[in-house]
């Protein structure tokens, strides 16, 4: 998607506009679509409710995506990212209630664990020249079994003590949505403005040309893998508080989700190319796909091959879109 | 066969007066949920003129975020009432208060949200489910019948964290105990048939002297009743299971399985959507109904 | 076969990319004649010949091989027909053996099943045609320097039956005992009357070689003309379009103060105890054969690769400067310019402008590490301008560049990096003759600047023309240097065998 | 999708006996310490009980390995292998039970279903130019539906009819293991000694390079896809046999533990370098790892926890053990 975003086109700055309005064209239109069939089909998918629903659904789906976003862009993956939420919620969980540890400085125990969790993936992987994917699976299993270890495999319930961090709203938006609009935005201007997202870029690139280039990648991965730890952590915190409970479970499946939704938003799993604000637009591509298939009550069967087809549609679409953007530009 | 449930499906329904119940439940993977889907959409079809059914689950068991989303979605489309099958006893209850608050029924089934949450946020849904403990002491106390005091015995767990599978295993370890019988080893196997198979090929092995593999459900006892079988200790070590899906109903009858239990999950839904046109009506709210666990053994 | 035959007759061939590439291009070729295709870089020339490989349609104009016509949608299918190219780029699978790479798309099998022996056999028989008999079929493909992994490419277009071959630019990586055996390969084909299209920016191998020479020109045809009846001068007027100097040996600058001394410098097995020092203006030469050892011994100054032993001085200064990585050389002023563009030197999909401000970012960055867009654009368009990078603007890709842009963009990087020590692997590899002379140019006023200069070349004519001392090694060590004056092509080549029996 | 192996290994040809030699000898050291550890731990470990055990357990494993080791040389991915073990499983079930066909054609039925969703993943993948990823991310999804579908989400039971599959045996060992082992073996030849093992390390290594050398890589994707298919659905119905019953979740989780078993056996993610017994090494390892586990009765979160440290550790031995036979490592 976001070849506006790393990879300036050729063309000088008039094309610009043009350039963003089509950049996030296609993913605008694919959600409108879906919201139209689900207005028809349902009688109260379309309305403000719904709208706010999501929007207060969504934030810790859109911060993992962030952080996924940026673990591709370098070329790496993250398998963790559910695990490492459900750990972090335990120990927000296990500080609280049995260790009776205020709501603050229990929050940056979460965020100190998801670090610690980056940091270990990011270091591992660039200390032994590991493919991340491996050691992302293994803190897959490593996670899981630290938050079954803590919580004793119980939901640890907090109660109202946690509940402010998901409940206060300006005018109906939840602070963790205005939270993650500002992540995302900040995401994409690090990625697209600053010499750490130019490296990051150029990393997923080609590694070795950025390393004979004097720059060394290791602290870059290392950092991409801390920000998404905390990422991480922060929607667990999120989710945490709007649940006002801790299960060890919580977070399973995330890492597909998340993928998808990045993938969807158009970054390409080969690193080097990709957008923080399009994987916002697959999230809620997903969002309002479950939302909808929900509101229309379907089977589980028929919601699974609707989510499956539509991934890969999303994708081929993105494919024509990118592939008639190339050839517009080459014949002008 | 089940009735093909797509035509009950209310898909795009005129907008009547019709109260509109949602049904939310757990892992529609599982075949106890579709049962109680199943039996719940007959129910609505016998009823079509009194209410709609909007009936929903999430992919796996685990995914406790997604059944409170299905919840929230439930109250943005303004059903009026929520029929829910928690699959986690404490996280589920904020987003049901929430439900409440909005002036939307709730009625509790399946599995019983945790005491001490209600209490702490001062609501109270009315209950309808089984006792998974006691269903298990039976299962339990129907094996212990076949062994005698000392004999080793293990136990397959359900997913960790999950409140029927912990209840469960209580159950199968109340009974084990009151026959004085040895628990040498227990054992989560995740539900799954794979996994089952694995651990208790392992145990086997391990332990000899074992006599009888309580599982926490069906699935897992065809796992066990598999790694028997490849261990040459089919007929010489007892198998028990929970659920009574339709495959341990044939074991059953070939003696593979000696006995299961069913909690009867079509009537489950059914209770609770009764109950919840009852408050409807009559604004009152029903007192908590535990439903029969019977054992099943062969017949 | 008769001797004036044509092969191959292409006519009215268009083709655009972002801009026009070719204009209205007709070539012919006949029976065993080599022809030559020069043109700056950009002109059109690797497109041309892919369209006639089959790897590009072109947009409107006809082909016709032996009075057929020819339209072929894919390199197999131009393959079918006799046509095949050996690409500019290298395109090898690293994983592979040698033997295997030659013969990829016709291994010798049985119902799938590859017969290894069979194979080899082929392969050395190959391999002896360019000189590579030393070399075991069986080593993997990454395990060769960029020289080797040329001449395998160079053999497997050589090995197969063929009646039209198209050479784009085989020599650039290649020392003169390897052309000299490629020339020879050469005239057997034409012997055989297969038709040759040769592309080189060394104008001399097309002095010798060409029988025909094509002149492209921004996409068009200049001239065609027998290589007889067109002077090396006149070819390279029409082809840049003005009058270039005679490669004129630079007169001897008092060199400055010790920048660079390296001593006894061990990279087993490839490099053994290599000793030497550059001085602020000077420009110091590596020649030898290829797989000298040359490549290994900048990349293990650069920190690219870990040494076995050796210290590197830096401005005279008595203690070893510390450089574990490139990124410790690049911040003590050394900058690397690798011979493998395409893998190691740019950033293929990302813009020019990215590609060369990457090892300067945080010059024209502020608080936090904003980058400053505009500053970075101007230094980007300043340099751009001065190398003379042909292209649309600093936004566009970089793999769109054709070859020698590319490597303009590269010199750019670390231009703009401005390192004191700028080491050099085969800097003028696929630049055109303008284009050379500029970075000849370009190199004597850096030294003049008082940059300490290293420069391995496979073509010893430049490095006897720019440098003001020549290193040579043989078989992974110094086997002697030479200061200007006292050096001659003879005396350099016996220096670069003496390692080697 | 990862950085770990841009450059390759550079090994020399006449190292090649040594190399095969060191190649299985980590794992073995690796599976001998296991073997050693779980031995010391429990009373019955080691016996011939285990390995019998171990030997019946690991078939469908095997294949699924098998699968996902050419996969992964392509240098693409198979996230779908789990579902579509299900939808082949389902099918076998449905077809014997509620059709009542005779166990030969119904396990043709689920070789055809295999073959299907392989053959889909490749076309779709190679045609629209789509990463594997997402397309098998898709695949995930619509195969468990359609299991689901089919079975309206019940288990099948089919009794001992199927059972002949998985209860033949020769000396001890059944039907399967020994399919398994021929079936590895002829994977690792096919590799190593055929046009299309050579093409598909090409292809893996450097597509675009396949492509200039006038090969057609697509055909040869294609075919791995559909290969995969093949042996999964072969997994599915041996496990099928194995269990007397069909459940439409068998499967679940395959993928990760497939992959985490491959990349064990030292096959890279990047493509172009991989072997399909030192997969089958990867996936005894794993194993040996639950049966022991099992054996000691570990906790849950134990069990989560080691294994995990035991995927990362393993893959950094291997990479160890990599760079000791390197002759030149250009990592930094
Ligand atoms: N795929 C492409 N997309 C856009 N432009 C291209 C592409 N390939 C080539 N060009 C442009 O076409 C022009 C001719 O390129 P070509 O590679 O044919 O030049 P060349 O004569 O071979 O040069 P060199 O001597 O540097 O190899 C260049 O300006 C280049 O930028
Ligand atoms: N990783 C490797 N493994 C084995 N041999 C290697 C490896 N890298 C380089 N070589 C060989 O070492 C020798 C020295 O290579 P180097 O690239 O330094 O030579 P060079 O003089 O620059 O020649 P070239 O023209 O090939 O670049 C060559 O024979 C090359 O094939
Ligand atoms: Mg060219
Ligand atoms: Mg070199």
């Amino acid at each position: 998607m976001s070849e506006a975003s790393n990879q300036p086109a050729r063309e000088a700055g008039r094309y610009h506009w043009r350039r963003v309005a089509g950049e996030y064209l296609g993913l605008l239109l694919a959600l409108g679509l879906l919201v139209l069939v689900f207005s028809l089909l349902t009688r109260h998918f379309f309305s403000a409710t719904t709208f706010y629903t999501i929007a207060n659904q969504i934030p810790a789906a859109v911060l993992i995506a962030t952080g996924m976003t940026l673990i591709l862009i370098i070329s790496a993956i993250d398998l963790s990212v559910g695990s490492v939420a459900g750990l972090c919620s335990a120990v927000l969980g296990v500080v609280m209630v049995q260790y009776k540890v205020a709501p603050l400085p229990a929050v940056g125990l979460a965020g100190l664990a998801g670090l610690a969790c980056g940091i270990f993936n990011g270091l591992v992987s660039v200390r032994f020249g590991l493919p991340s994917f491996i050691v992302t699976l293994g803190m897959l299993e490593i996670a899981r079994g630290g938050a079954h270890a803590l919580t004793q495999s119980q939901t640890q319930y907090i109660g109202s003590a946690i509940e402010p961090i998901a409940s206060l709203s300006v005018l109906g938006l939840s602070l963790p949505f205005l939270l993650a609009v500002v992540i995302v935005i900040a995401g994409q201007l690090v990625l697209t403005r600053t010499v750490f997202g130019r490296y990051m870029i150029a990393i997923g690139t080609n590694e070795e040309a950025v390393r004979l280039s004097g720059i060394d990648p290791r602290p870059v991965k290392v950092a991409v893998f801390a920000i998404t730890g905390v990422l991480v952590a922060l929607a667990a915190v999120i989710d945490t508080s709007r649940f006002q409970s801790a299960n060890p479970n919580a977070g399973t499946g995330f890492e597909l989700n998340a993928i998808a939704a990045v993938v969807i938003g158009g970054t390409s799993l080969m690193g080097g190319r990709g957008s923080v604000v399009s994987s916002f637009f697959g999230v809620l591509i997903m969002a309002v796909l479950n939302t909808g298939l929900a509101a229309v009550g379907a089977k589980d069967e028929t919601k699974r091959l609707i989510t499956g087809l539509v991934i890969v549609a999303a994708v081929i679409i993105d494919q024509y879109r990118h592939r008639f953007n190339r050839e517009r530009a080459t014949q002008q | 066969a089940p009735p093909n449930s797509s035509t009950s499906s209310p898909s795009s329904p005129p907008a009547t007066g019709k109260p509109r119940v949602a049904l939310v439940m757990k892992s529609l993977a599982n075949e106890f949920f579709l049962t109680m889907e199943t039996g719940a959409k007959k129910h609505q079809a016998a009823h079509a003129s009194e209410y709609e059914l909007l009936a929903n689950g999430i992919k796996d068991e685990q995914d406790v975020a997604r059944q409170i989303e299905l919840v929230e979605q439930m109250i943005a489309q303004k059903v009026d009432a929520i029929v829910i099958a928690p699959t986690d006893s404490k996280s589920l209850v904020t987003v049901c208060k929430k439900a409440q608050d909005a002036g939307i029924v709730v009625v509790n089934i399946d599995n019983k949200l945790d005491a001490g949450v209600l209490a702490d946020k001062k609501v109270k849904f009315p209950f309808v489910g089984p006792d998974n403990r006691k269903g298990a002491r039976k299962v339990g106390d129907y094996v212990a019948q076949k062994l005698k005091a000392g004999d080793a015995v293990a136990i397959l767990e359900g997913a960790p964290n999950a409140f029927n599978g912990v209840q469960r295993k209580s159950g199968f370890e109340d009974a084990m105990k009151a026959a004085g019988l040895k628990i040498v080893s227990s054992q989560s196997a995740y539900w799954e048939t794979d996994k089952a198979s694995q651990v208790v090929s392992a145990l086997v092995t391990e332990h000899p002297e074992i006599k009888a593999i309580l599982c926490a459900n069906d699935s897992m006892a065809l796992g066990a009743d598999a790694a028997l079988r490849a261990a040459g200790k089919q007929g010489q070590v007892l198998v028990a299971g929970f659920d009574n899906i339709s495959a341990a109903q044939q074991l059953l009858q070939e003696g593979k399985l000696l006995a299961t239990a069913d909690q009867h999950g079509d009537q489950l839904a059914v209770f609770g959507i009764e109950y919840a046109l009852e408050m409807l009506q009559k604004k009152t709210t029903p007192d908590d109904r535990e439903t029969p666990v019977d054992l099943i053994t062969k017949k | 076969m008769p001797q004036s035959g044509t092969i191959l007759s292409a006519g009215g061939l268009w083709k655009s990319y972002s801009s026009v590439v070719l204009e209205d291009v007709t070539l012919d070729l006949r029976v065993g004649e080599v022809h030559a295709l020069v043109g700056e870089n950009g002109a059109g020339k690797s497109t041309l010949s892919r369209i006639i490989a089959g790897l590009v349609k072109p947009d409107q104009g006809h082909m016709e091989v032996f009075g057929t016509p020819y339209a072929p949608r894919s390199k197999a299918e131009a393959e079918y027909l006799g046509v095949r190219m050996v690409l500019q780029e290298l395109n090898l699978v690293g994983t592979l053996t040698v033997a295997e790479s030659i013969f990829i798309d016709q291994l010798p099998n049985r119902l799938g099943w590859i017969n290894y022996r069979k194979l080899n056999d082929q392969a050395r028989a190959a391999m002896a045609q360019v000189g590579l008999s030393g070399l075991d079929p069986q080593r993997l493909i990454n395990t060769l320097g960029i020289g080797q992994q040329q001449l395998i490419e160079i053999a497997a277009g050589l090995s197969r039956r063929c009646r039209i071959l198209i050479l784009d630019e085989p020599t650039a990586a290649l020392t003169s005992t390897e052309i000299e055996l490629l020339f020879t390969q050469i005239a057997r084909l034409k012997a055989m009357g297969v038709g040759i299209i040769y592309i080189s920016h060394r104008m001399e191998e097309i002095q010798r070689i060409a029988d025909r020479i094509t002149i492209l020109r921004d996409g068009k045809v200049v001239a065609t003309q027998p290589a007889r009846e067109i002077s090396l001068n006149e070819i390279v007027r029409r082809m840049v379009g003005r009058e270039l100097p005679e490669i004129t040996s630079r007169p001897a600058a008092a060199a400055g103060p010790v920048r660079l001394r390296v001593e006894g410098l061990t990279r087993r097995p490839w490099i053994e105890h290599v000793s030497f020092e550059v001085r602020a203006g000077e420009i110091l030469g590596f020649a030898g054969l290829m797989g000298s050892g040359r490549t290994e011994t900048l990349r293990a100054i650069f920190g690219a690769d870990p040494r076995d032993a050796g210290d590197i001085f830096l401005r005279n200064s008595p203690t070893p400067a510390r450089i574990h990585s490139p990124r410790d050389a690049v911040r003590q002023g050394i900058a690397l310019l690798t011979e493998d563009r395409k893998e190691q030197g740019i950033l293929l999909p990302l813009a020019i402008r990215c590609n060369i401000s990457l090892p300067s970012l945080p010059q024209v960055s502020g608080l936090g590490g904003w980058i400053r867009s505009q500053a970075e654009k101007v230094a980007a368009g300043e340099w751009i301008r001065n190398l003379g990078v042909k292209c649309h603007s600093g936004e566009q890709q970089a793999v769109e560049l054709s070859g020698g842009n590319q490597q303009k963009v590269v010199i750019a990087k670390w231009l703009r990096r401005d390192c004191d020590v700028l080491l050099f692997d085969e800097p003028t590899r696929g630049i055109d003759v303008g284009a050379k002379f500029e970075i000849y140019e370009l190199l004597t006023q850096l030294a003049g600047q008082g940059k300490a200069i290293v420069m391995v070349s496979s073509d010893l004519k430049e490095l006897l023309a720019v440098c003001d001392r020549i290193a040579v090694m043989s078989a992974g060590r110094l086997a002697a240097t030479f200061k200007r004056g006292d050096w001659s092509q003879d005396r350099i080549m016996a220096a670069a065998l003496s390692g080697y029996n």
